[in-house]
């Protein structure tokens, strides 16, 4: 019985909420939510002690069908409410599940510092090239040309090089995956979690709804694996891969870029630690009040 | 004899008036009397109008007066604005002969300390200008020069010992001036020091970080802002400490995003910022509510609209408190008075936070951010504090409720980590399992059960008032006007006026029950605030229909007592 | 014979409701009817029940009225949702008799159309079920079947001829189940078309696009936001006609902070968003107050706090209008009750931030977005724009001052490009000339001028009431709410009740000389709104002392007549 | 005397407002006003027609010292203020002049759009690695240990590579000067503003109240001009002198990148075409109405 229940928790369907999914049929963003939960199948992962945060959006619904803790918060803020939680609980395996819009538009502010500082986050975009939940406008990835309900005439702005400022602003772990290949997708999510400090995967994942031109079928035949020769250490080399993608027929798949710096975490603690940090409930408060009564110094 | 002095330092920001005055409250507290401080200054870091005036009394001091007995002008500037105020029994010490000329006054004793000269040609040091002139005031009013001795070694002995002979010298030659020219001054004269109370020097916003961390919270994010910063630097001293973390973020709404990020994971938090600050980081205060995640909010008023006047007092962001953020959404609204209630009150604002598990204000302003005080230590075994209602597993296959309904509205709470506890907070219209939904069921109990939290939410915060059983006139404050209040009462009812006054610390929802009662003592009831729109006044009279008399000022300066003691006058108490 | 007829057409989202709704409504309107649209979906894209209704009749259409005459039903839940509204009288046509079974009805005349059975297995096209159901509803009750094929036509003809010939297939198909099955309905039958009027159709949403084209808007920047994109996108279509344009902005604060900028520079601006859109943007909203720079801000409410019920009704955002923003910062806001309103409102929006130069919310909701009626074609001739008081230098070398003190506290403003108007706007408190200033004058004089331009703009606005001079019950209501009053009203008049109604469009500043007058008028007052806290009812009390008895609703969903009437009456009107 | 005010306005002086300014003496934005002045008159540039807006700041108190229109708007805001007022009235110059916690941090979700977009604008930042205003914050540039008061014991993060992601983000003028240099931050102001298109200026500007560390000497040492044979046209080795730069020891000094590429009012002015605009005040309201008619297709 107790063999059972243990066996149950190895399978990726005990990772999912009571919550019922309300994607569109089709929707990219259940191949990201399989590999997810194929991820933390794998690891074991002990959903009491982790946390997915998403924004607002299709994508950002993903933590409610999820089985461990979750924090559906607002349009763009999923990465500082995820900052937070981390810099205070650093116990915790975080996640953080956005859309192209939630993270690289209202969101824009918010990742650059967290990549700076190498917080340990995994954050993963599901990236549709549009805006799914207000019903299709352009989002900083759609194409030119592509029909936003704002854009009367279609998008008249160059897409956004996602990965390549990823790795200009720092962060430690950049990757890209395709919601077509959710085997992929899985193991980037596994390598994501495993690498200490901020990694970011982005996922390309079709809204079948809105996006009739990047379908699965047009992301499928565009899709190309990192070649076996990329040095992952070298910034430069992954800024070309990168740019190489905005051409828009090699799309990289796999991890571009991979560096190791001190997390946010460890600075943290090293700050308590200078500052002479005891547990939070052992504090002399007595100790402190000494120190600002009359003629202290 | 019982002493009450007021001395006012005035002159170009950057010269030394602030810390001039900082000396002198310092050494004051050290010499066993009770101080308070007042500060005023511009925006731009360098130049401009600067004031701080230290006031020091044998007795509890109720606020920052009506003006000075003393003022000190370091330039000519200060001298134009407040000459007007150099009433007979005044003092005046300005930096004369030659720098300025003064006009007569009568009754003002005046004296002519060439600060500027003798910082400048004797000691070679310009910028001991300020310490020269705090020689001729020890010398003048006997003030204990050996206290301020010892604050300026603490200081400067950091830096070097020649440092802190320079500043000895300055002081020495101020102090050889007026001894060489004048004497002693006849009117004021400090008493010897006496043991020092069991107190601590606290400055507002150094008393809400010193709350904070007293309450249990041991996370703050933040982005700098005027007058708010000072809240952040001082926990930022304190929180790492003992294993909390003050972070400064990007912007306001990643600082207040992140706070209800740790707050959701089970540590006490708060962000503090200033109205600017509010209005971005409103959007992020509604999913507090809506989440139900405890949350403390400091907002230090600054002078409005707008950018408007970041250094300056004004109680005008309390609409804003009780009304922005989108929705019927729950909160409330606390303001401290001085600095002790700014400890005080940041922790009944954590209680209220986690008991509701809802978003709690705490207001405070540019004036008595800066407001320094010697206040009794608190005696920590006496305060009480709550921690919010946790989820416990009780082994079952249950699912977790965590919008379970309950009488009180409260539901349990689960953290992280907890085994049993998962849910997925949302700020979408939900159901008790926490998944999205919006039926009409759903609305109409989940609005009730948020808003059944707080129904009694008066009944935790204590309102206090003054006065006699009946009075002609009644006074409803709020914040830093409390204490002008205060002191005009002290002196209203010492004439054997018939007025009351009331204090409320909790001012939203408003305190319906004690506002009722109160203004069934009174004949008329004033309400004055530094603010245009009046805006205690509207949110009383909207919960209870009763209309006030309002004073409003806003000018970018508090009350002082006479103002309050002529209106009442008026109004006939 | 004068009809007056709903349907409500009911389902699972994205099985063709909503267009099926619209298909009535455009084809009513082109037979020469009156139309009033009513929607209701989840904020999900696919899935969750969706309702669509349309209200036809000959006479001025007041509210979606209080409930159906004919319900559609494509699915079981449709089916169990609305079953309890199956009173005698009404019609119900569903996907039956062998998709899901129902229970019976009384008095109740059920059509069972095999939709699914005859879209799948007869047309190959489970797509068209949609059209059959129409086909079947034509049919039924004689509705204008020529109008609805038109409006096909031309909606499936850019795809392809064989589209629309599936359509037609699909119409005749389910009016061929009729006509085999069970001939007309007797309860209820369409007259004949007639000569369509002089009319306009047009969704809520786009009537405030269309308003702002005709007020000189030309300039939009927003932020995607359910339920006020629909104001951008119809802006986007029609703007850039007129050398205007729309700009998808990063997120809601550069959404409006371009808005304030076009203005700054002359054009005639507006940034439109909902709840959560406004808490972002606030902070921007108190600089245009502080810098005077006209503003117009649509709020398209939806269902709060927080993320809440992006797709329902609430009327909630109205003391966040009133109140967000630190500081005193002047504003206005008006509230849209119909289409019709939604046009002239955002007129009277823009003619108000012109005149005073400063922001103008204007209020809308969730389901007056989306609602559709045919209204008259404005005459433009008729409406008077309202223009800034422009800066005219002549020529002297005298600066401009751009902050000049004037009796009615506004000032002429200039443009980039205007000879001799150089000025920097800035949101910090300062003087005449725009130079940052905090003396205790400069804060006094012009939080004095700023307002004092606001003093008398109740005037500007009418408030128009109904009913007669004395009254039992009075109802003052705003927003969406005022149609189901307005309905109310005339069935309550039409009994011979004794029952007035007030009808402000201004709602803040409060319209106080209005509804002073009005209560004098009643002898109770009621106050009917969509949200929790009664926020109009406090407002009012707030500025007038007078409480008014509230009704309060917050399930997602607007008011009904109905219950208006059910609690005048109560009331003993 | 006609002759005498033209000659007058010549003058950089006649670039000044009459409001006084109030930084700090010795404050390095004071060159910064200077060379702008300077560039302005140099250009003789109209300042009717001219704007400069800015945040809020010590920096951004700029535009209240100069006599052009001037918007000091809030803080982190200044940029998409100008975009609208540069939408809807592409005829006017616009500058925008921020600091760098303005601009990098609160403001850090509004230049990279505009950068992307490629929007006509000169923006200039005065870097001086420390919120001046708010008395000495660490901003996303200051270096790692710098004494902020937020920063118990020292900076702990990365300092931003700002001209790195100005790149990275679209921007088709880079350029980086010193105050200490106005000379050279004139050429540099005026270079960007004959740019068509966005045009950063990042110019380090010391904080002598409050940078003890990076003070004009410092700065002077290490201040290098860009290599003659650099490659302006060529992202990668403008990125790489970025990332040289942030070694701290070889500052680059001069244009990093331009390029050429359509600018946003260019395409504002192409979707206005395609969709037939008229002047504003010559449109046809009743056309409008009769589309929407019933029965109108
Ligand atoms: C503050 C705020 N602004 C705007 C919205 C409306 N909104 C909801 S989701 C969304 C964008 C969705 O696009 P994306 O992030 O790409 O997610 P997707 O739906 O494509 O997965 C927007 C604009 C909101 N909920 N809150
Ligand atoms: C919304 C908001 N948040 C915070 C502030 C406070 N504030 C004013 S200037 C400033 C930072 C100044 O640094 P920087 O932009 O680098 O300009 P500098 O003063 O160094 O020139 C801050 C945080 C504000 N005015 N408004
Ligand atoms: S609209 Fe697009 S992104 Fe959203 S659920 Fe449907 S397919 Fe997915
Ligand atoms: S504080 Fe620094 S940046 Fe601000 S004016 Fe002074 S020197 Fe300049
Ligand atoms: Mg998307
Ligand atoms: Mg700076």
């Amino acid at each position: 019985m107790i063999q059972n229940i243990l066996e149950e928790k190895l399978k990726p369907k005990a990772y999912s909420s009571d919550i019922p999914s309300r994607w569109c049929p089709g929707c990219g963003d259940f191949g990201v939510t399989n590999a997810l939960a194929r991820a933390f199948s794998t690891n074991q992962l002990d959903q009491e002690r982790t946390v997915i945060v998403s924004g607002i959006g299709c994508s950002s619904r993903l933590p409610l069908w999820m089985g461990p803790y979750g924090f559906h918060t607002l349009h763009g803020r999923a990465l500082p409410v995820a900052a937070g939680m981390k810099i205070a609980h650093p116990e915790l395996d975080i996640l953080v599940t956005m859309g192209d819009g939630d993270c690289f538009s209202i969101g824009g502010n918010h990742y650059p510092p967290v990549m700076r500082r190498n917080m340990d986050l995994t954050a993963i975009v599901m990236d549709n090239h549009t805006y799914g939940l207000t019903k299709n406008q352009c989002s900083p990835t759609s194409q030119v040309g592509y029909p936003g309900t704002l854009s009367p005439v279609g998008n008249v702005d160059e897409p956004m090089n996602v990965l390549g400022l990823a790795v200009a602003n720092g962060a430690t772990f950049v990757a890209q995956s395709f919601s077509g290949k959710p085997k992929h997708v899985m193991q980037m999510i596994e390598a994501g979690m495993k690498h200490r400090g901020f990694s970011f995967i982005n996922v390309l994942s079709p809204c079948v709804t809105f996006n009739k031109l990047e379908t699965f079928e047009y992301w499928k035949g565009r899709m190309e694996e990192v070649p076996e020769d990329h040095d992952t250490s070298d910034k430069i080399a992954a800024w070309k891969l990168s740019e190489q993608g905005m051409q828009g027929d090699a799309l990289p798949m796999g991890i571009l870029y991979q560096a190791t710096r001190p997390t946010y975490e460890d600075q943290v603690a090293m700050v308590k630690e200078k500052m002479g940090s005891v547990p939070a409930d052992q504090v002399d408060m007595e100790a402190i009040f000494d120190s600002i009564k009359p003629g202290a110094k | 004899m019982a002493i009450d002095i007021t001395i006012r330092i005035a002159g170009e920001g950057g010269e030394g008036v602030i810390s001039s005055g900082d000396f002198l409250m310092q050494s004051a507290a050290s010499a066993g009397f009770e101080v308070m401080t007042f500060k005023s200054f511009p925006a731009e870091i360098k130049g401009g109008y600067a004031l701080s005036q230290v006031r020091f009394s044998d007795d509890k001091i109720l606020s920052q007066g009506d003006g000075f007995d003393i003022v000190v002008c370091f330039n000519e500037e200060a001298y134009q604005i407040n000459k007007r105020l150099l009433t007979p029994g005044k003092v005046l010490v300005y930096d004369g002969p030659d720098e300025f000329e003064i006009e007569a006054h009568e009754g003002v004793a005046c004296y002519a300390i060439p600060m500027s000269h003798i910082a400048k040609q004797e000691l070679k040091a310009y910028i001991s200008k300020n310490m020269v002139a705090m020689g001729a005031v020890c010398e003048l009013f006997g003030f204990p020069v050996d206290s301020l001795r010892r604050s300026i070694h603490d200081k400067f002995i950091k830096k070097s010992q020649a440092i802190v002979d320079q500043n000895y010298a300055a002081l020495e030659a101020g102090a050889a001036h007026v001894r060489d020219h004048y004497g002693k001054d006849p009117t004021y004269t400090f008493p010897e020091a006496r043991e020092a109370k069991d107190v601590i020097i606290v400055e507002g916003n150094q008393a809400i970080a010193l709350g904070a961390m007293a309450a249990g919270c041991r996370y703050l994010g933040a982005y700098p802002i005027t007058p708010a910063t000072s809240v952040a630097i001082a926990a930022s001293k304190i929180f790492p400490k003992a294993d909390g973390y003050v972070y400064q973020a990007e912007d306001e709404i990643a600082g207040v995003a992140s706070t209800v990020g740790a707050s959701f994971a089970g540590t006490k938090a708060m962000t503090c910022t200033s109205g600017p600050g509010i209005d971005l980081k409103s959007e992020m205060i509604g999913l507090a509510a809506m989440a139900e995640i405890p949350l403390v909010v400091a907002d230090i008023q600054r002078g409005g609209p707008s950018t408007g006047m970041p250094t300056k007092h004004e109680q005008s962001d309390l609409f804003m408190c009780a009304h922005a953020v989108h929705g019927d959404t729950p909160r409330a609204v606390l303001a401290a008075s001085n600095v002790e209630d700014c400890f005080y009150r940041t922790i009944d604002a954590f209680n209220l936070a986690e008991k509701y598990q809802m978003p709690v204000f705490l207001l405070s302003d540019a004036a008595l951010s800066l407001q320094v005080e010697a206040i009794p230590r608190p005696d920590l075994s006496k305060i009480e504090i709550i921690d919010r209602l946790r989820y416990q597993s009780n082994g079952s296959e249950e699912r977790y409720q965590r919008y379970q309904l309950t009488d009180s509205g409260i539901s349990p709470m689960s953290h992280p980590g907890d085994p049993g506890g998962t849910y997925c907070a949302t700020g979408l219209q939900h159901q008790e399992n926490s998944a999205p939904r919006t039926s009409v069921e759903a609305c109409i109990t989940m609005d009730d059960k948020r808003w059944r939290k707080i129904k009694n939410i008066e009944d935790d915060i204590e309102c206090t008032s003054q006065g006699p059983e009946k009075a002609k006139v009644g006074i409803i404050s709020w914040g830093l006007t409390q204490n002008a209040v205060r002191e005009a009462m002290a002196r209203m009812l010492a004439e054997g006026m018939e007025v009351a006054a009331l204090y409320p610390k909790l001012l939203y929802p408003v305190p319906t029950k004690a506002v009722e009662a109160f203004a069934a003592r009174c004949d008329k009831l004033l309400l004055p605030e530094a603010n245009y729109q009046g805006q205690f006044a509207q949110l009383i009279r909207a919960a209870t229909g009763i209309d006030c008399i309002r004073q409003n000022i806003y000018r970018g300066e508090p009350f002082i007592p006479a103002e309050i003691v002529a209106r009442v006058k008026e109004l006939g108490a």
